[in-house]
């Protein structure tokens, strides 16, 4: 009986983990992969902004606000600023209002450049200098933005500003009860800490000076100037542009209105108009509007808080005469295709001042000696993609060029001047921004995110009703931010939430560690496609295994 | 309910880990290090909520018993997709040894030790719904009655998976399987048949009783760990979806365990000593052909001449939600 | 200390004395007083750090004894008849494993009809589960037999039954003289098992086999049988040696001039009649075949103890080419013979023996000694037949007085 | 060898008498052995039980068929049990009753074999002892008294061990009593010899 010694339980027992040695990857029809998306938020936001980044960040609490405030300015040298005029179309595109009320980003960016301003953080040192000197003209918000990032990438920027202070329309255009001057002021000196010099009262006449001054011109002089409509008038009639009256009381000369104010238009100037006029003493502020509520540029919370505070709108009007303190208004309607006609019908308005906010046009005085920089519509042809207008080493952003005009899309413009100034200066093509895939809310597993805990969605409700971040003036306190940011999905973009990693049930999975996300062991993995399904965030592809 | 109070962190209790949390508020399946009990190179099915439920069960235990657990595993899927000689997915000691007696197998593993004096190591039974509910009943009848030192879990598909989906006493009403073919004036397994495993353990008044889903891991570690905490028989029933034989996409496993809970159909409860003690409430709730339609045994009641089989089954989950509040109206 | 004890009392004395960390059971007559003797001692102490296990069913029994010999524990259970059969699954199982548990059976017939009585067929259904089958000669060996058991069963990793006829055995008090727990704490080896449960070296234990290795599987445990009989035999030398009696060994020869067992007692000769058998009868044709022996009458006495593993080469030397051979077989393979002259039948294949079977004793029929001679006498005579029924009732059963006449063609 | 037969019925401790004889014929010095009859013992049915003495060692199982001495427990077996089958002529039969022997072989039908027949009201002495029905001590001290397989000591002893205490000491005073009154009887009367 020799030479059989093996245990009597050989074909019974093994050892531990033995089935390492099995390879069940061969068994996959489609393989999971991660992906980063691009989030509805950033892809609405004009500024370009990473706001899952910097939401992010946020969310890790005390420790993060500085790095989350770096991802942030990173793309907008403003936050407390844009934290408080920004309509903030990346609330209106975020995946959350589909599972309950969308990430209150606006509100999170302002604490975070709120805290900023407290804190005294400095913004980044600038790279090593170019020995490149840009002059950007005009000190608005794309301006600004184009001299913040053009002094990143290491030129010696000049901007130089017509008016006796800097920040353009956010200076002389909204209404200090929405954008307190110290915090603007703030915020544009902590640009020219980076060594931006700004020079004020300076208006820049001459393209071929500023060219022969400069190696590169970057235009943002905006659109100031009200446009105009012809309203028959009568000569006591006391008609203003409503920008003037905002630059006026922004310059400390408030203008005497009267008790009974009519603006004319529907967009937020109108309405910044028709607050201010309240604030300054009107009893009576009408907005004459031509066509619907629907329809109304103005940002509804604008529109909301004006009406909070007594102003009046008078939809489907149009003015139609001005005879001293009496407006004759006629009623319109809409055609099937929405637009407002005329209907012949006609009312009488009372009003000491009609303030006239139909649009704005950009001052374009500059280029009477530069033939070759075209002019359509009003504002400086460009480029699409190097913003470069018809005059080598000339580009414009902001208002006085194509598009949006809101602060939010002149820094976008103004970041996209300065990458297109500085591929210029280097003879590079700058490419076109990329179409990023879009993390829409049908990746998402919003079962994940709707667990919050009672008693923190209860102090969530009341920070709301207090703080009320979309809509109050007072800012998120920390606890409240980080809760905020807290809510967002980070649609398309792994956070760690560790499900994928938790949920497979091949153990295929390995956790590579805190910021280094995972790693699919594809030995193993048979692709079964629950990480994809119980993602939260829609962050991982299910994809045809080509073998 | 053996609630986990973790801060809002994103995303809360309901996924597995997250970034933010602290390392005692971690589940154990999101630690780098987690024991993984079931480990990689397991032939189960693409999907299989049983191996999941299996690696997050035993894994909470195996942390709970300070890394000394003895596993006994009935015949079925779980055994049989594991340990193909001479291969063991397998970490902890585990023994298989037939389909009807893993709870007796337990019982003689804490016999055994207790008489060793090593009340330190501790001992788990595991099978499916037909090692339990009725193959093996007696034995787990057995081991409750007497107390017997074991933790017994149940993964319930609801059927003979391992050898072609048959029915079993745990399978659902109008499901198809392979002995219940959806032909006929009441196809599929019929109404009226069947029996609560969760409502025979309690019966049996053993320390603890509790059921649970995939759908919750955080939930389920909880009972993992407070049954631990307990000496005496105790018993843990957990939903596992099946997508071979529930004709489920492998991916929806998780997704309807969830539609289980939401739609009332699967309660998850905490008994001690008989009573029931905690419901975990529904969160969203669904109907039931959110749970019913994405399963292929449940095709034929989503063609003319299913709307009474629904609505009887509307009515088995209106029954849950009274029985056991499932809404929390009732408190 | 020579005593008088009931003979499930003596048993149940030495399991304990062999200290099993687990007892489990299920009752079932005829096995009942033993189990009942060990939860006794485990109450009073005398069974010291062992757990009793009252379990459900005889398949539980012996799970439980797979679970906690698996887990490193001394495992020890008893049963007979429906409950062996009942729990044939797990018998199979254990020995698949590799688990030396060591079981008792009291021998009874196994129904329908349902029957309390002795005889051997539960221990022959499960002759093929791989365990080691010990058949007592009487309550003495049927004591001994535990310790030996214990001792190979765990060298070899195999499990063992104890077989001791039910009643005839179990029930009846004789002179015993029962090994002392210090004496069997020095003859059995503490255990150490194989192969184990243990946290600090995992193992996975009952995989599954597949059409790739189960031949190869079930080649080793075959293997592992043959060795099983050189340790049986070892450990019942070593028994003798340590305890001066005769218990066990592979096969139980006895001498010719006293018919007493006698390991040193001679082969028989081509020339003699010899009588084979299993279990209790053994006594009984002790003193059966003393009157022939006195006449002078060439006949033997030739006892199988160990039925499995089956000592073919043993049983061929001790039998010695006898011309004849009576095979007493307490159980019956329907439509063949005796059950365990089918085995017989194989170990003298190609022989010159003539094999009588004669089956006795079904369902606890007394077996007689005149009717044993009477065989044995027919057998020289040359008048027995190939399988005989030993006694049996010439007319078949009474037939129930109303009901039942006209249903059984 | 000698070999003993016992009747009796379920519950009045049959095989307690028989392995108590078994261990009182070791005592006296014999190789013994006890044999039950195997039942499913209910109460109240008749049950038989063997018993041997030798001075060799035992090795037949078979039942007695031939026994020297009978005894029976209760005397309704007499008419139904059998009692003197295969009693080996001579042999001795000791019943539990209150009627005399003439009565116990009327009842058996067994007015011409030859035996000797001994009666004790081991009953009433085991009502009286014990209070309840356990004959077996007076039934074996009632052998004891008539025969030399087996002593009165050893009988005393062998309940005494069995059942320490009480019950012990009252089965030995019933022993007392059963052997005093055979040995009476006998020394007053005679043995019934046919």
């Amino acid at each position: 009986m020799s030479g059989h010694d093996s245990p009597p339980t050989v074909g019974v027992s093994t050892g531990p983990a033995t089935s390492l040695a099995y390879h069940t990857g061969t068994w996959r029809t489609e393989r999971p992969v991660y992906v980063d998306l691009a989030p509805p938020c950033s892809l609405a936001c004009p500024s370009g902004e990473d706001i899952r980044g910097w939401l992010g960040s946020t969310q890790e609490g005390e420790v993060g606000f500085e790095k989350a405030w770096r991802r942030l300015v990173a793309a907008n040298p403003l936050p407390a600023v844009m934290g408080r005029i920004c309509y903030h179309p990346c609330q209106t595109a975020c995946n959350r209002g589909d599972v309950d009320e969308e990430v209150g980003i606006n509100a999170v960016e302002r604490f975070l450049g709120d805290t900023a301003l407290a804190r005294g953080w400095a913004l980044p040192a600038p790279a090593a200098q170019s020995g490149r000197r840009v002059l950007v003209v005009g000190s608005g918000p794309a301006g600004l933005s184009a001299a913040y990032h053009l002094r990143q990438l290491g030129h010696a920027v000049t901007v130089r500003e017509a008016a006796a202070e800097p920040g353009g329309m956010m200076r002389y255009g909204i209404p200090a009860y929405r954008l307190p001057r110290d915090v603007l002021a703030a915020e544009i000196r902590r640009i020219e800490a980076t060594g931006v010099r700004i020079e004020c009262s300076t208006a820049v006449t001459s393209l071929d000076h500023a060219q022969a001054e400069f190696d590169a011109v970057v235009l943002t002089v905006g659109a100031g100037v009200a446009h105009h409509v012809d309203i028959p008038a009568g000569a006591a009639s006391h008609i203003v542009d409503a920008i003037d009256v905002l630059r006026d009381v922004a310059s400390g000369h408030p203008p005497l209105l009267g008790r009974r104010v009519a603006v004319y238009g529907g967009g937020n100037t109108a309405i910044d108009a028709a607050r201010t006029a309240r604030r300054l003493g009107a009893s009576d502020a009408v907005v004459v509007y031509r066509r619907t509520r629907e329809q109304m540029p103005a940002h509804p919370t604008e529109l909301a808080d004006a009406v909070g505070e007594g102003v009046r709108v008078q939809w489907l009007s149009t003015i139609s005469a001005v005879d001293g303190p009496r407006v004759t208004i006629e009623r319109m309607e809409l055609d099937a295709d929405g637009r407002p006609h005329g209907t012949g019908e006609y009312e009488e308005l009372d009003a000491d001042t009609v303030l006239l906010a139909v649009g704005q046009d950009a001052d374009l005085s500059l280029l009477s000696d530069a033939p070759d920089v075209t002019v359509v519509d009003g504002v400086v042809r460009v480029d699409p993609v190097s913003l470069m207008t018809g005059r080598d080493g000339v580009f414009a952003a902001g208002d006085v060029s194509p598009g949006s005009r809101t602060a939010t899309y002149a820094i976008g413009r103004g970041a996209r001047a300065a990458k297109a100034v500085d591929a210029w200066l280097a003879s590079r093509v700058l490419p076109a921004e990329p179409v990023a895939r879009e993390a829409s809310a049908d990746r998402l597993n919003a079962w994940y995110y709707s667990d919050a805990p009672k008693q923190h969605r209860s102090e969530l409700e009341a920070a709301r009703r207090v703080t009320g971040f979309e809509e109050v003036l007072t800012g998120l306190d920390a606890e409240h931010a980080v809760f905020e940011a807290r809510r967002c999905m980070s649609c398309g973009s792994c956070f760690e939430c560790d499900n994928c990693y938790g949920m497979c049930p091949d153990d295929a999975i390995r956790k590579l560690g805190p910021g280094m996300r995972y790693e699919i062991d594809y030995d193993y993995c048979k692709g079964c496609g629950i990480c994809a399904a119980e993602c939260p965030c829609g962050a991982i592809d299910m994809v045809p295994e080509v073998r | 309910m053996t609630t986990v109070h973790i801060p809002f962190l994103q995303t809360g209790t309901l996924a597995v880990g997250g970034r933010l949390l602290t390392e005692e508020e971690r589940s154990v399946q999101s630690h780098a290090d987690r024991p993984s009990s079931l480990t990689k190179g397991h032939r189960a099915c693409q999907g299989c909520a049983e191996a999941l439920a299996a690696r997050w069960v035993m894994d909470t235990a195996v942390e709970a018993a300070g890394g000394k657990l003895i596993v006994a595993n009935a015949t079925g899927c779980l055994e049989v997709f594991s340990t193909l000689y001479p291969e063991s997915a397998w970490k902890p000691p585990w023994i298989h040894s037939l389909f009807a007696n893993a709870a007796a197998v337990a019982t003689g593993i804490a016999a055994s030790l207790h008489a060793q004096g090593r009340d330190d190591v501790r001992v788990l039974a595991q099978g499916g719904d037909g090692g339990t509910v009725d193959i093996g009943l007696a034995a787990v009848s057995g081991m409750f009655e007497r107390n017997d030192d074991v933790l017994y879990v149940c993964y319930d598909n609801q059927g003979y998976m391992n050898t072609g989906v048959q029915r079993s006493s745990a399978t659902p009403a109008t499901a198809r399987t392979a002995t219940t073919p959806a032909v006929g004036r009441h196809p599929g397994q019929a109404f009226g048949q069947g029996k609560s495993m969760v409502k025979i353990a309690m019966a049996h008044e053993i320390p603890y009783v509790a059921s649970a889903t995939p759908a919750d891991l955080r939930d389920l570690e909880a009972k993992v760990r407070t049954a631990m905490s307990i000496r005496g028989a105790r018993y843990l029933h957990v939903l596992v979806p099946c997508p071979l034989g529930w004709g489920s996409a492998s991916s929806a496993s998780i997704a309807l365990a969830r539609a289980a809970v939401q739609s009332g159909i699967f309660p998850v409860i905490e008994a001690r000593a008989g009573e029931l003690t905690d419901v975990q409430r529904i969160r969203e709730r669904v109907d039931v052909s959110a749970y019913l339609e994405p399963q292929a045994r449940f095709a034929h009641l989503f063609t003319p001449g299913g709307e009474d089989a629904l609505d009887r089954w509307r009515a088995l989950a209106e029954a849950n939600i009274r029985r056991y509040d499932l809404l929390g109206g009732a408190s | 200390m020579r005593e008088v004890l009931e003979g499930s009392q003596a048993v149940a004395r030495t399991v304990a004395r062999c200290r099993p960390g687990v007892v489990c059971a299920y009752p079932i007559s005829p096995q009942t007083h033993i189990v009942e003797a060990l939860a006794g001692m485990a109450r009073t102490g005398e069974l010291a750090d062992c757990e009793y296990v009252n379990v459900e069913s005889e398949f539980s029994a012996m799970s439980v004894a797979i679970g906690a010999c698996a887990a490193g524990s001394r495992a020890y259970t008893a049963t007979a008849s429906q409950g062996l059969l009942y729990m044939a699954e797990a018998v199979y199982n254990a020995a698949g494993m590799g688990l030396p548990i060591v079981m008792t059976v009291a021998n009874r017939a196994v129904g329908a009809p349902i029957n309390i009585w002795n005889d051997h067929s539960d221990a022959m259904a499960m002759r093929d589960a791989g365990w080691l089958q010990l058949f007592a000669a009487d309550n003495q060996e049927a004591a001994d037999l535990h310790v030996i058991a214990f001792a190979a069963a765990e060298e070899l990793g195999i499990p063992a039954m104890v077989c001791m006829d039910g009643f005839v055995l179990t029930h009846a008090s004789d002179v015993v003289e029962l090994a002392t727990a210090d004496q069997i704490d020095a003859f059995l080896p503490p255990y150490h098992p194989q192969q184990v449960l243990d946290i600090d070296r995992p193992t996975t234990i009952g995989t599954m086999a597949g059409p790739e290795s189960f031949t190869e599987t079930r080649y080793l445990q075959h293997l592992r049988f043959l060795d099983a009989a050189d340790v049986i035999a070892a450990w019942s030398d070593r028994f003798r040696a340590a305890f001066g009696r005769e218990a066990g060994g592979l096969i139980a020869r006895y001498s010719p001039d006293t018919l007493d067992r006698d390991a040193q007692a001679p082969p028989a000769s081509s020339t003699d009649l010899t009588v084979v058998a299993m279990g209790s009868v053994l006594g009984t044709l002790q003193a059966a075949l003393a009157p022939l022996r006195a006449e002078g009458v060439p006949v033997r006495l030739v006892g199988v103890t160990s039925f499995r593993p089956f000592p073919e080469a043993a049983l061929r030397e001790a039998l010695g080419g006898s011309r004849h051979v009576i095979v007493v077989d307490r159980a019956l393979e329907l439509g063949a013979g005796g059950a365990l002259t089918g085995s017989v039948g194989r170990a003298l294949a190609g022989t010159r023996s003539r094999i009588h079977s004669v089956v006795a004793g079904l369902g606890g029929r007394p077996i007689l000694e005149s009717s044993l001679e009477g065989a044995v006498r027919r057998a020289l005579a040359g008048e027995l037949g190939a399988l005989e029924f030993l006694d049996l009732k010439t007319g078949g059963v009474p037939v129930p007085v109303e009901g039942a006449s006209e249903v059984t063609r | 060898m000698r070999q003993v037969r016992i009747h009796g019925r379920g519950g009045q401790g049959v095989v307690t008498a028989a392995e108590m004889l078994a261990r009182a014929g070791f005592l006296a010095g014999h190789e013994a052995q006890a044999i039950p009859s195997f039942g499913s013992e209910r109460t109240g049915a008749p049950v038989v039980a063997y018993c041997r003495f030798a001075d060799v060692p035992l090795r037949t199982r078979e039942p007695v068929l031939a026994p020297d001495v009978v005894l029976v427990q209760d005397p309704t077996l007499l008419a139904s049990e059998h009692p003197f089958a295969g009693l080996v002529p001579g042999g001795l039969v000791v019943v539990n009753t209150e009627a005399d022997a003439v009565d116990v072989r009327a009842a058996a039908g067994a007015e011409d074999v030859d035996a000797t027949v001994l009666t004790v009201p081991a009953l009433r002495i085991a009502l009286a002892r014990l209070g309840r029905p356990k004959p077996a001590a007076a039934m074996l001290a009632a052998y004891a008294a008539a025969s030399d397989d087996i002593t009165l000591e050893a009988v005393k002893a062998v309940f005494r061990d069995r059942f320490p205490g009480p019950v012990g000491e009252a089965n030995a005073h019933a022993a007392d009593d059963a052997f005093t009154h055979i040995r009476t009887t006998v020394a007053r009367e005679g043995a019934d010899h046919a």
